[in-house]
């Protein structure tokens, strides 16, 4: 119990502070690809301190807040539920099912919250944003669906385990390549980076979602950011590289997918909504759905 | 029974038949073809002659007399009297109803001033003042906004 | 001999009376509240027979016409589904006993209506045998066509279309009963049951085919789902949350019964179809799937709060016949409960969006917006009801749908689990874009003095998304009379506890999720009011506009065509076949109708007599013995 | 339904039918009656009615509820022209009088057609003949005057008076024998000789109720008829 | 050949001497007149009830004149015909002609339609029959022109001219049966039958007779009289018309099936017929203008279903016939109640179940039980057809998914119809309804009402008359003791 109790407040706690160092990662790389030197190591800290310091909290009303709370809650939650190393957590009590639908919670608290502060550009965000979740989810659902078929369990830890007694011969992302592949495609949407930032798009709708947001408001989602590096990062290593059996070998790993995304983010520009679906909705689902045929001839 | 009597027969059956067969014809040509009431009637009262003709020629048989009794001699053959009685009840009843169409026809002229039945038929059929013909295109429609997206995409 | 299923029955006849004589009465409501708890308790008092070891509370009404004997008994079945009936009932009279009843012109026929929907839906779901549930089932259709259109307006014209779908479908159920009948010699669903494996295969289909299309006509299954929104929709009230709630759902009672529990979801699998992949099983689940897709996304495109809610409706039947069809007992119960979870959540939001109404005179999702402020009560209740509908946690649509998806994991169909995913993400889109543009935004200059609803329509609002909220955290609680229900199918129980099921590979437990999520927000509280400063409420419209001038004179608020990418992607696709070959059915009817009336109405009657005359003895010559 | 096309499809069918029907009454066995129970009246007619004309004896005795219906017919004829005629402007235009010798001769004509009438109609049980022609012809009595002066109309009470009377007795005639516990219109009274005037029971009182019947109503028929007709 | 069987000719000629006799008591008054006309079908109503009751499944029988069987005219009375009798009287009864549309001359016609639809029932004889068919025919041509109409003259020539070349076709007909047979008497010819009429030359006559016959049973294609007469006869003519006489004529046709042609041939060839008089009088009726026109239309289908009731072969398909014949005989004349006050384009009905809500609530109440919604009667009789039609398999099966298939039409311009009249009114009013005019429609709702409440004895009683008329053995050992 005792120790449930500490899996609870240290999963969370993990998952900020590793959180905060792939956001510093990926603002490095960024800085690295433009030539610039870059943020110090401690610049996430500073900003969330910073915002949550400010005098002036500009709120819209309780839902407004309440949407922030939703937020951080809806992350915490999901933290608890994904197994890291020597940390099951819940894991057991909901399953890859329950996880991806609390990862929707973040989501939903945010879309009420920028609603109700008011702002027709915060709404045209929130509206791109749920359509680019539209687009993106599709190929992510194939992946999923394909990949538990594979396992067989949607258990977490059934997953971890069964990658883990076999070697790296059963990870998912040899087993299951194209799906893997599929999946890192619908995590890299997931993230909002380019070229998926529609709903930020500064230049046409004053940065959507955010337009409305200072002060703590905008430190919790500096937060948020932090939280959704770390738990889309350790879904994708649990589900297709072997989750974690350590910690040094786990973290990197978390570290090395999302080093993908934000290293490639760069070269791209920003699609349009319709192309954002038109792609999504092709080339992943395309792939995921091979990658799905194939998991069905192997398991039938 | 001789063979000519037989041979008498068969013609006299052509005969009588094919009368029956063209008096119905004709008549049925006048009802169908004319557009004058009054020939359609007076169609009718062929074909209704064709028809007893036709009944009546059923009962024949050759070298037969007529059915009445005379003299009390009852073993010669006779024709069957059977059809010659339907035939009698069916023309009083044709007399009757062409008594009554007579009726009509003339109530028919007094009305219309017309006893073409191209132009009766028209008087009928417009009959309901302002018939709406488009009564029943739209059977349930949804307001027009809804059903912009009624659609399906499957 | 007067039993429980008697006293029910009677109960609802006499209230059905009693509220169409003294519907007018100020009281009319609270009557009506008091009948329906009475017949809850009836309901329970049944359902405790039903779960002490019968199986079947028999009625001692019985007839018997022409040689056809018609029995009426509630099984688990239709205990399950009478609940349902009742419980709606009783919502729906309560929201209906206060301010609203004093607002309404015709109350009578509003209370009246109900109380009939309530007795004809009881009858359906205690028939005996098939001619009694054909009977039940007209009863049923014609209740609800008499609630569409007894109150006039564009129901009615809407009500017209549901009246021909509605009886195309009882047609093909006729013709059912009638084949059930020649090939088994009656119409006792035992027979039938016992019969239906050695029938032909030919029979079966046709079987098949007739019950699936008639009974699914009324659950709105593509495409038979055209009437259904408008025809909800319109209905106005509390009358048309309880047919959006339970009256869609006899068609799944029905087809649960005929399919599942008489034919068996194995004989279903046995009956391929030739050169595919498919089995009549199959088919039809692939016919959910396409249920749970398309109305979703017409939903989403609607601009009317009342039609975007009944077109999810559509779509939620989809999910529960899918995990009936599924025929695990994970699947079974998964449907099930998610029929009690949708009643639960789908009533919550109709009432809701009827107390928007009852205020703002409006459904119009381009005409409203920023009501938050001046309905928050409202609000929480959608809120939680259109997180009950997009199937998140804490509410109970999660635990539902997560049974189903379970269930097809653990059957090995990903595609299905696919579509019932993209089902769901339609969903949340559709019913952000309802709370947005009721509640969200800026509030319209014209509805600033709107009051919040009176509380005889916010309590049962709230009490339902309690009970969403409640089974949402300890489905046990709901599952345990899905037990009942799915007792009587003969398929098997899925073994629960408080907080959900335990399977071997991946359980939930809602205890602690809801718990965990619960605290977890508890944490982000605490995070958001002890660290930094105050927060300090501005006006709603004190908005950063990036250089664009906003002033608070004219309200801006993102409403119309809320998701224009998606709309020019997925536009293109919403080709209204369905809507074409109704018209052009229409249009058929239309042109043999003119054929038919033009040989009468420009009758040359001697020349058809002719020509009668002639092919008739062509025919004879053709074809009479020689 | 205009131009050529009805006439050319009307004959054409006609063709079809006028075959079809050859060939049908070609497969009838001409000249063989079946005389099924025509013969079996035949042989028994003389005994059991009376009646030396055989066809008589069908129409009176073995087919007596035929006749009633025929001469109802008749009657509802009658009526239903007197029904639809009654609206029609009867009269309102002066008709031309026949001239004398028309007159003269329809009042010379008139006793002779009645006598010739009764004659037949109470002969019909014995010759060719019966209610039937005998009523034709005192209808014609009473008709053939008012074509010769259409001014003097036919007395259309007394016509439904003696039809009604008629009527009625061809009904109680049937409907006496069954206070004998017989059947509806059996024949009573003795059957006399074949070939006698008075003989063949009651079936010549049934004719002479056809006679009366039928001549007043063809003569209240044709006289509304003409009556009417005079003007359009 | 019981002597209480000589009874059985009272319901033929007790009407036919009050319509002798009522000229002459007119001349005491028309009241007199009607008083009797009302008493002597008041008589009929109970004759055919005394009837009813009098005969068991063991028919009555009696040889007119004394003459027996097969020579002479036998009349059958079984409880069907003892049924029909009492409705046509009940009819009768009901829509007794007013006063306006021909006095006593209607009123004679009326006695005479009577008299000549009970000779229709219960003749057992071929020819005697095609006699009651004329008077009946006859009476009903007077009758349809009877109002005084501009278009009635006209509708009632064209049914003339069709209904006396029909009769025409019938006397053909019966002149090739007797050609074949040698005899008229339907138990005789049923003796015969299989030896005689089976070829070429039976079917041929069934053929004629059905086309005959058809006229007034509203077959296709040679109904076309029914929209326009049904439309300009006088409410309570139409009434009748509709609701009763076409039934007689498919009595006969019913008779015809169950003793002489047991060809499958003649049986799908009217069934063909049937098949498509459903599919014409309910697709017509949807682009119908008017209600008169649109019930004129509907009852065309029905009789289309009480025909393809008659194929069905055995008891259920006689159940059927009779069965939706007499719903359909209480609910058209009820619809045509209606349907008289309410005259005009449908779009003039908007407003009407303001005006007139008693008349809006019967419309509902009649088009539910005409569509077959239980509980209503008319729920019973398409269970029964429709249950004998898919027992019966094969081509039933098709029929019975054309007969379902034009339910949902029939639904659909019937509750258009319905949503029309509950519309808010648009211009001019729909006509309101006294209660005189409504009372003859009232009287058959409840009839309607009380049918549904005593659905099972009603259904014992009329498969009992089924069985019994279904029974062609036991007719002809009735008709002929002797010469089985």
């Amino acid at each position: 119990m005792l120790e449930l109790f500490a899996d609870l407040v240290l999963m969370p706690l993990i998952a900020f502070l590793f959180g905060l160092v792939l956001v510093l990662m990926a603002r490095r790389v960024r800085a690295k690809i433009e030539r610039r030197v870059g943020p110090p190591v401690l610049q996430p800290i500073y900003d969330i301190v910073k915002l949550y310091a400010k005098k002036t909290q500009i709120s819209h009303g309780l839902m407004h807040d309440v949407s922030i709370m939703m937020l951080l809650g809806g992350f915490i939650t999901a933290e608890i539920f994904l197994p890291v190393p020597g940390l099951d957590g819940l894991a057991a009590e909901g399953d890859l099912v329950t996880l991806v639908y609390i990862m929707m919670v973040p989501m939903l608290g945010l879309a009420l919250g920028v609603g109700s502060c008011a702002n027709p550009n915060g709404s045209i965000g929130i509206s791109r944003a749920l359509t680019s979740m539209l687009a993106y989810d599709v190929p992510f659902v194939v992946v999923i669906a394909g990949a538990l078929i594979h396992y067989g369990s949607s258990n977490l830890i059934d997953v971890v385990r069964i990658q883990q007694e076999g070697g790296v011969s059963t990870w998912g992302v040899t087993t299951m390549p194209l799906l893997a592949f599929a999946g890192l495609i619908a995590m890299h949407g997931m993230l909002g980076k380019e070229p998926f930032e529609l709903y930020i798009a500064p230049a046409e709708i004053a940065t959507g979602p955010m337009v409305e947001m200072s002060g703590k408001y905008m430190g919790a989602l500096f937060v948020m950011q932090c939280f959704q590096f770390y738990t889309v990062g350790v879904l994708y290593v649990t589900m297709f590289l072997g989750g974690g059996e350590m910690w040094l070998t786990f973290l990197p790993k978390v570290a090395a997918v999302i080093f993908i995304s934000v290293a490639i983010t760069n070269v791209f520009g920003r699609y349009k909504t319709e192309d954002v679906i038109r792609w999504m909705w092709r080339w992943p689902t395309a792939i995921g759905l091979v990658g799905l045929a194939f998991v069905m001839l192997k398991v039938n | 029974m001789s063979p000519d009597a037989l041979l008498v027969a068969e013609y006299l059956g052509r005969a009588l038949y094919g009368g029956a067969i063209l008096l119905i014809a004709i008549g049925i040509y006048a009802m169908v073809a004319r557009y004058n009431l009054m020939r359609v009637l007076l169609g009718l009262a062929l074909v209704e002659s064709g028809v007893n003709l036709f009944l009546v020629a059923i009962g024949f048989r050759p070298e037969a007399a007529a059915p009445i009794i005379v003299g009390g001699v009852t073993d010669v053959p006779m024709v069957d009297p059977l059809p010659q009685a339907l035939v009698l009840t069916a023309i009083v009843i044709g007399v009757g109803v062409l008594a009554l169409a007579a009726a009509l026809l003339i109530r028919v002229k007094e009305t219309y001033g017309t006893l073409d039945t191209r132009e009766v038929a028209k008087f009928l059929a417009a009959e309901p003042a302002d018939a709406a013909p488009a009564a029943g295109t739209a059977v349930a429609g949804t307001p027009a906004r809804e059903t912009v997206n009624a659609g399906s995409a499957s | 001999m007067i039993g429980l299923l008697d006293t029910l029955l009677v109960l609802a006849l006499l209230t059905t009376v009693g509220l169409y004589v003294f519907g007018a009465n100020r009281f009319a409501g609270y009557i009506g509240m008091a009948a329906y708890a009475a017949m809850t308790v009836i309901v329970v008092l049944v359902g405790q027979t039903l779960s002490g070891g019968e199986t079947a509370v028999p009625s001692a009404m019985a007839f018997t016409v022409l040689g056809y004997p018609m029995t009426w008994r509630i099984d688990g079945l239709g205990w399950f589904f009478a609940l349902l009936t009742t419980g709606a009932g009783f919502f729906a009279a309560w929201y209906m006993s206060g301010e609203w009843n004093e607002a309404q012109p015709n109350k009578r026929i509003q209370h009246g209506t109900l109380a009939l929907n309530v007795l004809a839906m009881l009858l359906l779901v205690s028939s005996g045998d098939f001619l009694s549930l054909f009977i039940g089932w007209e009863i049923v259709s014609w209740a609800a066509f008499a609630m569409m259109t007894q109150l006039g307006g564009p129901a009615a014209t809407a009500a017209l279309r549901y009246l021909l779908y509605a009886l195309a479908g009882a047609m093909a159920l006729f013709a059912g009963i009638l084949i059930v009948r020649s090939a088994t010699g009656s119409f006792a669903f035992e027979d039938f049951a016992a019969a239906v494996p050695n029938l032909p295969t030919a029979t079966k289909w046709v079987l098949f085919v007739l019950f699936t299309a008639g009974f699914g006509v009324k659950m709105a299954i593509v495409p038979f789902h055209l009437w259904q929104a408008p025809a909800y929709s319109f209905t106005p009230g509390a009358s048309s949350s309880f047919l959006n709630a339970v009256s869609a759902r006899m068609g799944l009672f029905a087809l649960t019964l005929v399919l599942i529990k008489l034919m068996g979801p194995a004989l279903l699998a046995g009956m391929d179809i030739a050169y595919t992949w498919f089995d009549a099983r199959s088919a039809l689940l692939w016919l959910t799937a396409i249920t749970m897709i398309v109305p979703t996304y017409i939903a989403l495109m609607q601009t009317d709060a009342r039609m975007l809610l009944a077109w999810h409706g559509i779509g939620q039947g989809g999910y529960m016949l899918l995990g009936i069809l599924v025929g695990t007992p994970l699947g079974l119960a998964g449907g099930l409960l998610h029929t009690f979870n949708y009643a639960t959540y789908q009533m919550a939001l109709m009432l809701a969006v009827f107390a928007v109404v009852h205020r703002t005179k409006t459904a119009d999702l381009d005409e409203l917006g920023g009501l938050i402020t001046r309905m928050p009560f409202t609000y929480i209740t959608l809120l939680m009801g259109i997180i009950g509908l997009a199937g998140l946690p804490p509410m109970n649509g999660f635990v539902s749908k997560w049974m189903i998806y379970k269930s097809l994991l653990n059957t090995a169909q990903p595609l299905l689990l696919i579509a019932a995913f993209i089902g769901t993400l339609g969903t949340i889109l559709s019913v952000y874009k309802l709370i947005h543009n009721i509640f969200l935004g800026q509030l319209r200059l014209e509805h600033r003095e709107v009051k919040e609803a009176p509380l005889s329509m916010l309590l049962p609002m709230l009490t339902l998304a309690g009970i969403g909220f409640v089974t949402g955290w300890m489905p046990g609680l709901a599952l345990s009379m899905v037990d009942i229900a799915q007792s009587a199918l003969g398929i098997g129980l899925q073994p629960h506890h408080l907080g959900g099921v335990d399977l071997p590979n991946g359980s939930l437990n809602m205890l602690w999720v809801v718990g965990v999520l619960i605290a977890a927000i508890g944490v982000g509280a605490l995070i958001f009011y002890f660290l930094g400063n105050r927060r300090w409420e501005v006006s709603q419209y004190d908005n950063y506009a990036g250089g664009h001038f906003l002033s608070a004179d004219v309200r801006y608020h993102f409403s119309h065509e809320f998701y224009p990418g998606l709309a020019r992607v997925i536009g293109p696709w919403y080709r209204g076949w369905v809507v074409k070959m109704e018209r052009g059915l229409q249009t058929l009817v239309a042109v043999l109708g003119d054929l038919s009336g033009g040989v009468f109405r420009f009758a040359h009657t001697p020349f058809y007599l002719l020509v009668a005359v002639s092919l008739g003895l062509l025919w004879v010559g053709l074809f009479g013995k020689i | 339904m205009h131009g050529y096309g009805r006439t050319t499809a009307s004959l054409l069918f006609l063709a079809g039918l006028v075959v079809m029907l050859y060939a049908l009454f070609q497969a009838l066995p001409f000249g063989a009656a079946p005389m099924q129970v025509g013969q079996e009246i035949v042989s028994r007619a003389p005994g059991e009615t009376g009646a030396a004309n055989i066809v008589t004896a069908i129409l009176l005795g073995y087919r007596g509820f035929d006749t009633l219906g025929e001469v109802t017919i008749l009657f509802v004829a009658a009526t239903a022209a007197g029904l639809i005629l009654s609206g029609a402007g009867a009269g309102d235009l002066p008709k031309a009088p026949g001239g004398f010798i028309l007159k003269a001769a329809a009042d010379l004509l008139f006793p002779f057609l009645v006598v010739l009438g009764a004659y037949i109609i109470l002969h019909g049980h014995l010759t060719p003949g019966g209610g039937f022609q005998g009523g034709a012809i005192m209808a014609a009595a009473f008709f053939i005057p008012l074509l010769a002066s259409p001014t003097s109309p036919l007395n259309h009470s007394t016509a439904a008076l003696v039809e009604g009377f008629a009527g009625t007795a061809f009904i109680v005639i049937g409907l006496a024998s069954l206070m004998w516990g017989e059947a509806f219109l059996t024949p009573f009274l003795g059957k006399g000789t074949l070939g006698d005037l008075f003989s063949a029971g009651s079936l010549p009182l049934l004719y002479l109720a056809i006679g009366l019947k039928v001549g007043s109503e063809l003569a209240g028929l044709m006289a509304r008829i003409v009556e009417v007709g005079g003007k359009s | 050949m019981t002597s209480g069987a000589n009874t059985l000719v009272l319901p033929i000629v007790l009407p036919l001497l009050g319509a002798f006799l009522l000229p002459l008591v007119a001349r005491f008054g028309d009241g007199l007149a009607r008083a009797l006309g009302i008493v002597l079908v008041v008589v009929n109503i109970f004759l055919g009830w005394t009837l009813w009751s009098a005969v068991g499944t063991e028919a009555a029988v009696t040889a007119l004149g004394g003459f027996e069987a097969p020579l002479g005219i036998v009349l059958y009375g079984d409880r069907l015909a003892a049924l029909f009798v009492a409705v046509l009287a009940v009819g009768a009864l009901i829509f007794w002609p007013r006063a306006e549309h021909g006095g006593v001359k209607a009123y004679t016609l009326t006695l005479l339609l009577v008299a000549g639809g009970s000779g229709l029932v219960l003749s057992g004889d071929l020819f005697n029959i095609f006699v009651f068919y004329e008077i009946v025919a006859v009476a009903s041509y007077g009758l349809a022109a009877s109002s005084g109409d501009k278009a009635g003259f006209g509708a009632a020539l064209r049914y003339l001219v069709l209904g006396a070349l029909g009769s025409s076709l019938v006397l053909i007909g019966i002149g090739l049966v007797y050609a074949a047979a040698g005899t008229l008497n339907l138990a005789d010819i049923a003796r015969l039958a299989p030896e005689k009429l089976s070829g070429t030359t039976g079917l041929a006559a069934f053929l004629l007779l059905v086309l005959g016959f058809g006229v007034k049973a509203e077959l296709f294609p040679v109904n076309t009289w029914v929209p326009e007469v049904y439309a300009a006869a006088p409410m309570r003519v139409t009434a009748i018309l509709a609701g009763v006489v076409s039934k007689l004529a498919m009595v006969v046709i019913l008779r015809l099936l169950v003793l002489v042609f047991h060809d499958p041939a003649a049986i799908s060839l009217l069934m063909a017929v049937a098949i498509v008089t459903i599919v014409a009088g309910e697709f017509a009726a949807y682009r119908a203008s008017d209600l008169n026109r649109t019930f004129a239309y509907s009852s065309i289908a029905q009789l289309g279903l009480v025909a393809l009731a008659l194929t069905i072969p055995a008891t259920a398909g006689i159940l059927a016939a009779i069965a939706v014949a007499l719903h359909h005989a209480v609910v058209k004349p009820a619809f045509f109640v209606i349907a008289a006050k309410w005259r005009g384009p449908l779009a003039g009905l908007a407003g009407g179940a303001r005006v007139a809500p008693a008349a809006a609530g019967l419309f509902v109440l009649l088009a539910l039980s005409i569509i077959g919604i239980p509980p209503l009667p008319g729920f019973w009789a398409k269970l029964v057809l429709l249950g004998g039609a898919f027992d019966a398999g094969g081509a039933y099966a098709f029929a019975a998914a054309v007969v379902l298939a034009a339910t949902v039409v029939e639904a659909a311009y019937l509750f258009r119809v319905v949503a029309r009249i509950w519309q808010p009114a648009a211009g001019a009013k729909p006509a309101h309804f006294a209660f005189s005019d409504l009372s003859p429609a009232l009287l058959l709702g409840v009839i309607l009402i009380v049918a549904t409440l005593f659905v099972a004895p009603i259904g014992t009683a009329l498969s009992g008359a089924a069985a019994s008329a279904a029974d062609a053995g036991s007719y002809v050992a009735r008709v002929l003791p002797g010469r089985m």
